[in-house]
Formats: structure tokens, C-alpha cells, sequence
């Protein structure tokens, strides 16, 4: 015997792929209709967030300021310049700032309140970046979630954490790791990762 | 609004699930998303905070539970049913003719114009700043308290930082102001700070040796 | 082609009325093999509260309220010893306290942190009284509620909320319907409901 | 703890769905729920403020989902697992075993002295005064603030009137202090008085020509 009334919530949770793919069919083909998108506009810019952006280009950016500490004074002074120098820059990251890691210092970045990210330099973010828990627990929690990155930057470090809450975009300058001295900028940018850059871990160790 | 979406802080999420080797798109209509976003933002269907406010408004379980570009998905539609993009019985009809018919894809089609436009947004992306005639009221250093009190429409002033005091570490200049923007009352202008504080102000004992750095626009701060 | 990664949660909601029976019935044999727990407990306290305790036992205070001016002075004093005069009272209600509606005063009891209810003159609370809907609008948009109930209690009625954070429990003597004079208690009784004793409508007006 | 049971003032949940004949059961395994409540404190498994925090703990997505007795259910595993009476594999089994038989129903099991104690318990309830020799703080028309600030563990200091100024209305006398009873710290014994505060305090505009009562424990409270 059942006679459940209504449940709190309506709707069978989460929906199918195939549900949410044939609703995005039905909006493009009105979009398509109403010429306000083509196929091909989707397949260029899908494309360019594949092929083109991601966290390479923050390690580029990186080595080159491990490499150089001039550019690393101006990455420090004036991100999206800097980066612009180096043919970095763009969409969601009209006006970047980069927080430099030091012996007492660890930065970790995050947005409460929906999905900021710095794609210039790290393309599009990751899932678990605009899922509740990391949103949630980064601020408040942040060596808990860095230990799930399997990272603890010690205790005497001060941890700064980054809400991204405006249209200014942080992204984090990883430590040299040590063992690099005499390394090409393409050996060290082999080493920085994306979780480095969004200050979740440290660079990766020279093997 | 005073919405699920407002995660700084709060409970019971659970451990960061982050596997190693995440794809850039998970699906391929996430890739047809991804695009629609500067699509209907180009067809006036919304702007950047309207986008934002449209995915405040999802119910607070599927919110949770969805995949992400779903959020993108739920607020297109709430604006593109709103303004006339999208009918809200022929986007269910076609809804169901594709979902008994998984295999129709869509012919393609081209439209060269755009993606010149798509590679130069691409490429520079937009400007928020609006300029701003008035003197910034704060300076580096100054103490400020966050606006307390609740939130009826889209706003940028997070609850954790609600009532807590912080000093201003960077003022950025004048943007454009997410709680009129989002909400047709216009773009405005307004100073946005970086504003430090303390984790233990935040967070209490939980919060020592961390410090929370958030930008908040001018009309979120009074001096502390 | 889908690679959709981890959900932002697992498992598929809502559970179904079939998992949630297999999983109590599990609980149960447990229970029951460790004695603590029999089917004929279930049964006795499952009947209590499905025959003996309701809105009726409410009904039966508020008009005896109504009828007897010293009786109602008696419950707005002191609700647990006026209603342990008539026989009502016991768990859930061991301090009851009765909010009187007038004309520049409308009552409205929640519990916003879980679902605390005053047993002895409700029995157990309806779903909706327990759902978010609920329990995050009472508080906030308390005209708004009562309008979905169908009752809108005057712009110039100052409108009070009562949130049942401890074990205190409280509810609503609504007002006595005009057209009612000369009635009896049982007559009055049967225009009390359990949405007036919680102070979302007034009683009934008579037929 | 700052989780999802926190909703005082929460956007985005709807409207109030109130069906006219909602039965006072409405499956039966509720019955058994509600009387595994009782049956479950008398075998020492937890206290009334242990089980509501254990309701906290349910993950935000069910806790929002689940049917209302689904709390209860996910509290007694909680607390049964942790304190030996449920053995979790044993459960899982024995839920798997009920799944693929359905129709196979518990015996018949007795047990009159607990029938008895029930209705000793239904007629009289509980005492949750616990004296205090102190005096009381608080006087009734006296102002105070809500102490502000996140909660790690169980508490009834809601986020809605965290930071607020209301005034005294009642002064209860001393109870049962639910922050460290939940916690394993003992009954404690603080003071509860009925605080009353403006809907403009609490809300501002839209709380205009409406007041809030709800009951603090001492300890929540600071001069105002």
C-alpha cells in the first residue's frame, strides 16, 4: 500500500544524456531557422576550446617566467599584458592577474558563485571546478581540498584563496620546483599542470 | 537572490571528485551549448548577468544534481522562451521528436559571418569597464564591511562575506554592475575592490592562517 | 559519443517506495532479532496516531475557547495544563503555547530547521509542512504562503511568525466565525481545520 | 553545521504543494519509521538533538529529494551503524534480500512491555528542563544580536537570524542545550527565551508589517 502524495521535488534526477541531447537538438534547429547559428560556428569555436586552449598555455606562460625574471616581474605587474606578449589572451580573460606561490605564501583559486576561469591560459574549466563541492569547501576549506589533491602546502604556509566574483581572472604562479637549474623553458613547462596553475598542488617534482 | 547557488561555505558536499584524465566536452551537445551561449547573447536574448541570474533560478535539486552546461541549457531557455527566441511548446515537440528519433542529427549549415565575429571574440574577448566620473570612494587599506541583509535579485555579494569586515587590498576601476545589469535596470557603473579578509573574520578558529580575497562592487561596501 | 565524468552527485533520485520498504524491512528484522523493537509496538503506536490523535483534538480546544471565555483566558495562559484539562496533550507537546488571532494579529507557526509540530492537537504534520517550500518561504513571504492557501488576511493585519527552534510547540486559536452565535462546541469544533490551527487560513465561515 | 536543513529565507523552492487528502500514512513503512524512532532512543542508539543532526548530514541533493521519513531512516543507519546496533553489510544484504522478495512480509513479534512504555510516552512525552542556578541573562524587552558566524557542529542558531537584533519577548527557563547534546558533550543547561524581531530587520522592504518569533538558547545571544 502506497499513496505517496506529492514528493518534495518533481522530476527523476540526474536526466539522461539522451534527454538533454535531443533538447539541445530542438534548440539548435530554431536557433539554425532563425539564423542565429550554423553548424559550422559550433564546430570552429567547439574546436578552438579543443584543440586550441587549455593549461599549455599557462605552463608556457609559466616557464617563460620561471625563465626569465623579467617577464616574470611583468607577468606579476601586468598579467594580460604580459601574456599578451607571448600571444596569450583572449575571452575570460580580458583582465588576468597572477598570484605568485612563495616559501610562505600558497594561493588557490576558485569561484562561489558560479564557474570564473581564466580560459586563456587553461581553456575550459573542469567539471569538478563548477560542481558544488569544490565551490562550496574552497574558501572555507581549502587545505581539506587540497589534500584531496593530494597536496599540503605545511602548515606555517598562509593560504590565500581567490573568489573570482567579478570579471578579473586570477590564475596562480606554481614555485620552480627544485632540481630545474640549467632546464629549457619547454623541459620546465612540461612540469606545470593545471592544478598548479589553479594552486590545488605544486608543480610537478623533476623525475 | 538567496539561492543554492551562493556555495561559499556550506555543508555536506561532500569530497571533490576530480578524475585525472576529464575530456573538454563530455558529450557532444556540449559542444553545441558551449556556442549557443555567444549565439543568443549576439540575438539579444540576454547578457552575461542575466545568463548568470537565469541559472540562479534553477530549482534548488536539479541545480545540484544537473551536469553543468544543463545549467547553461535551463537559463537559455528561461530567456529565450522569455523573449521570443524560442516557443515553449515547439521546443517540446522538437524535444520529442528527437528524443524518439536519437539518431536524426541536424544537416549542416554555414554562416561564414559568424565565425570571423566568434574568432575575434575568441580572440579579445569583451570589456567590462564603463567608465565612471565619480571619485572611488575606498583606498587601499580602508576597512569596509560587507552589506549585510538579504538578496531579492541577482547580486555578486556572496553570504559568507555578508556582515564581515575586510580591508580593501586593489581598486580595478569602474564596471559594469551586475544587480542592475541582470535584472533590466541597466549596465551602471561601479568601482569593484579586491577586499581581504581574515579567515578567522570569515570562519572562526577553522579559518586560521588562510585569507579569503573576493571582488565586490562599491555599492556592496561601507566603511567598517 | 558521451564521456560524461562523475555526476555532480550519485544515485538517482527520488529512491523508489519499493527500495525504501525493502530497506526498512531490513532495519525492522534487525531490530526485532535484537529486541528492541515488535511488530505490535508498531502497530499500537502506528493506530494512536493514525485514529486517536488529530486535527479534531485542536478543533475541540479552539472551541471550547470559543465557547468559554474563562477556558480560553485559561489557554492563552497556560495552552499544556488548559488542554490537559480536556484530555489533550502528551508527546511533541509537552509546553504548548496558543498564539489568539484578532483582528490586527494573524498567527503562522513553522519549523524552519525540521519539522517540529504540536502533536497532541495536530497528530503528525502533513509533507508540505515539512518540505523546503515550506519551511524556507513561512518565515519570509508569509502572505505569499498564505495566498497559495487561498487566504489573505488584510494588508493592514500585522502578520506574526512563529519559528519552533526548541521544544516548545506552538499553534493558532483562529478567530470565531462571525454568524456563529449560539453554537455548540460541536458545531463550532467542525469549522476549526488543521490549516487554521497552524494559522494559514481562518476557520471555516459557516455554510 | 551550515547544510541544506538551514532554509529559513531560501529562494528557489516553489510553491507550497498542499494536497487537500494527504493521508496520516502514506505507505507502511512509515508506521515502522516512526516507531523505530522511539524504539531505537530507548536501546541508547541516539538523543532528539543526535538525531537531528543526523538528518543535517544527509548530502544537500537528497536531503531535498527524499521523502520526509527517508531523513529519519538515513539518521537511524547513521547512528545505528556508528553505535553497533546496525552491522551496515548485514543491512545492505538483508535490503537487497527484501528488494528481490517483496511480497515477503516480518513475522508477528511481541512485546508488551515496550506497548506500555510507548503509552506512558505518548501521554506524557518528555521532560527536556534541566535546572540551572545561574541566573538568566536576558530580561523580557531587553535588545539582542544573534551571535553571527558559521557552526562546525549541530546548533538551532539559524543562518536567517545570525547577526541580527531582535528583542526579548519570553523567558522559558532552562533546557536541554542542543549543541553540546548532539555533539556527545552533555545535556547542558541553558536558558531559552522567545526573541522577536522585525521582518524589516530580518528582510528589509519585503519584510514590512510582519514579525518573526522563534526561540534562542542563551548562548546564541549578546547585548545588543
Amino acid at each position: 500500500m502506497t499513496t505517496q502524495g506529492p514528493h518534495p521535488v518533481s522530476g527523476t534526477f540526474p536526466r539522461s544524456d539522451e534527454e538533454i541531447a535531443a533538447r539541445v537538438k530542438a534548440m539548435e534547429s530554431i536557433l539554425v531557422e532563425k539564423d542565429f547559428i550554423a553548424s559550422d560556428a559550433i564546430d570552429y569555436m567547439s574546436s578552438v576550446f579543443e584543440n586550441e586552449l587549455g593549461p599549455h598555455l599557462g605552463a608556457r606562460a609559466t616557464a617563460r617566467a620561471w625563465f626569465d625574471p623579467e617577464f616574470k616581474l611583468f607577468l606579476l605587474a601586468d598579467a594580460t599584458a604580459a601574456c599578451r606578449e607571448i600571444d596569450i589572451g583572449g575571452i575570460q580573460g580580458e583582465e588576468m592577474i597572477v598570484l605568485e606561490n612563495t616559501e610562505d605564501v600558497h594561493n588557490v583559486v576558485v569561484c562561489t558563485l558560479c564557474s570564473c576561469y581564466p580560459w586563456p591560459v587553461l581553456g575550459l574549466p573542469p567539471n569538478w571546478y563548477k560542481y558544488p563541492a569544490y565551490r562550496s569547501r574552497a574558501v572555507r576549506d581549502p587545505r581539506g581540498v587540497m589534500a584531496e589533491f593530494g597536496f599540503d602546502p605545511g602548515d606555517d604556509v598562509e593560504v590565500k584563496v581567490w573568489d573570482s566574483s567579478a570579471e578579473l581572472r586570477y590564475w596562480v604562479l606554481p614555485r620552480r620546483p627544485e632540481g630545474t637549474e640549467g632546464w629549457s623553458e619547454e623541459e620546465l613547462a612540461a612540469l606545470v599542470t593545471r592544478d598548479s596553475l589553479l594552486g590545488l598542488t605544486d608543480a610537478s617534482a623533476p623525475e | 537572490m538567496d539561492g543554492i547557488h551562493d556555495l561559499g561555505g556550506r555543508h555536506g558536499f561532500g569530497p571533490v571528485l576530480h578524475p585525472d584524465d576529464e575530456p573538454i566536452f563530455h558529450s557532444d551537445w556540449e559542444k553545441t551549448v558551449l556556442v549557443m551561449f555567444p549565439a543568443m547573447a549576439m540575438a539579444g536574448a540576454f547578457n552575461l548577468d542575466e545568463f548568470r541570474h537565469g541559472m540562479e533560478q534553477i530549482p534548488p535539486h536539479d541545480y545540484i544534481t544537473a551536469r553543468y552546461y544543463e545549467h547553461w541549457i535551463d537559463s537559455m531557455i528561461h530567456y529565450g522562451v522569455e523573449r521570443g527566441v524560442f516557443d515553449a511548446d515547439e521546443l517540446e515537440r522538437r524535444t520529442q521528436y528527437y528524443l524518439n528519433n536519437p539518431d536524426e542529427e541536424l544537416l549542416p549549415s554555414s554562416k561564414p559571418e559568424m565565425v570571423e565575429t566568434l574568432k575575434g571574440m575568441i580572440a579579445s574577448g569583451d570589456d567590462y569597464h564603463r567608465p565612471n566620473d565619480l571619485p572611488a570612494k575606498f583606498a587601499t587599506g580602508d576597512r569596509v564591511t560587507v552589506v549585510d541583509g538579504p538578496s531579492l535579485g541577482h547580486t555578486r555579494r556572496p553570504a559568507y562575506v555578508r556582515g564581515r569586515t575586510g580591508t580593501i587590498a586593489t581598486l580595478h576601476g569602474s564596471y559594469v554592475y551586475p544587480d542592475t545589469n541582470a535584472m533590466g535596470e541597466g549596465e551602471g557603473s561601479e568601482y569593484v575592490y579586491t577586499v581581504e579578509f581574515s579567515g578567522e573574520e570569515l570562519w572562526g578558529d577553522e579559518g586560521a592562517n588562510s585569507t579569503v580575497y573576493i571582488d565586490l562592487w562599491e555599492p556592496y561596501l561601507l566603511p567598517a
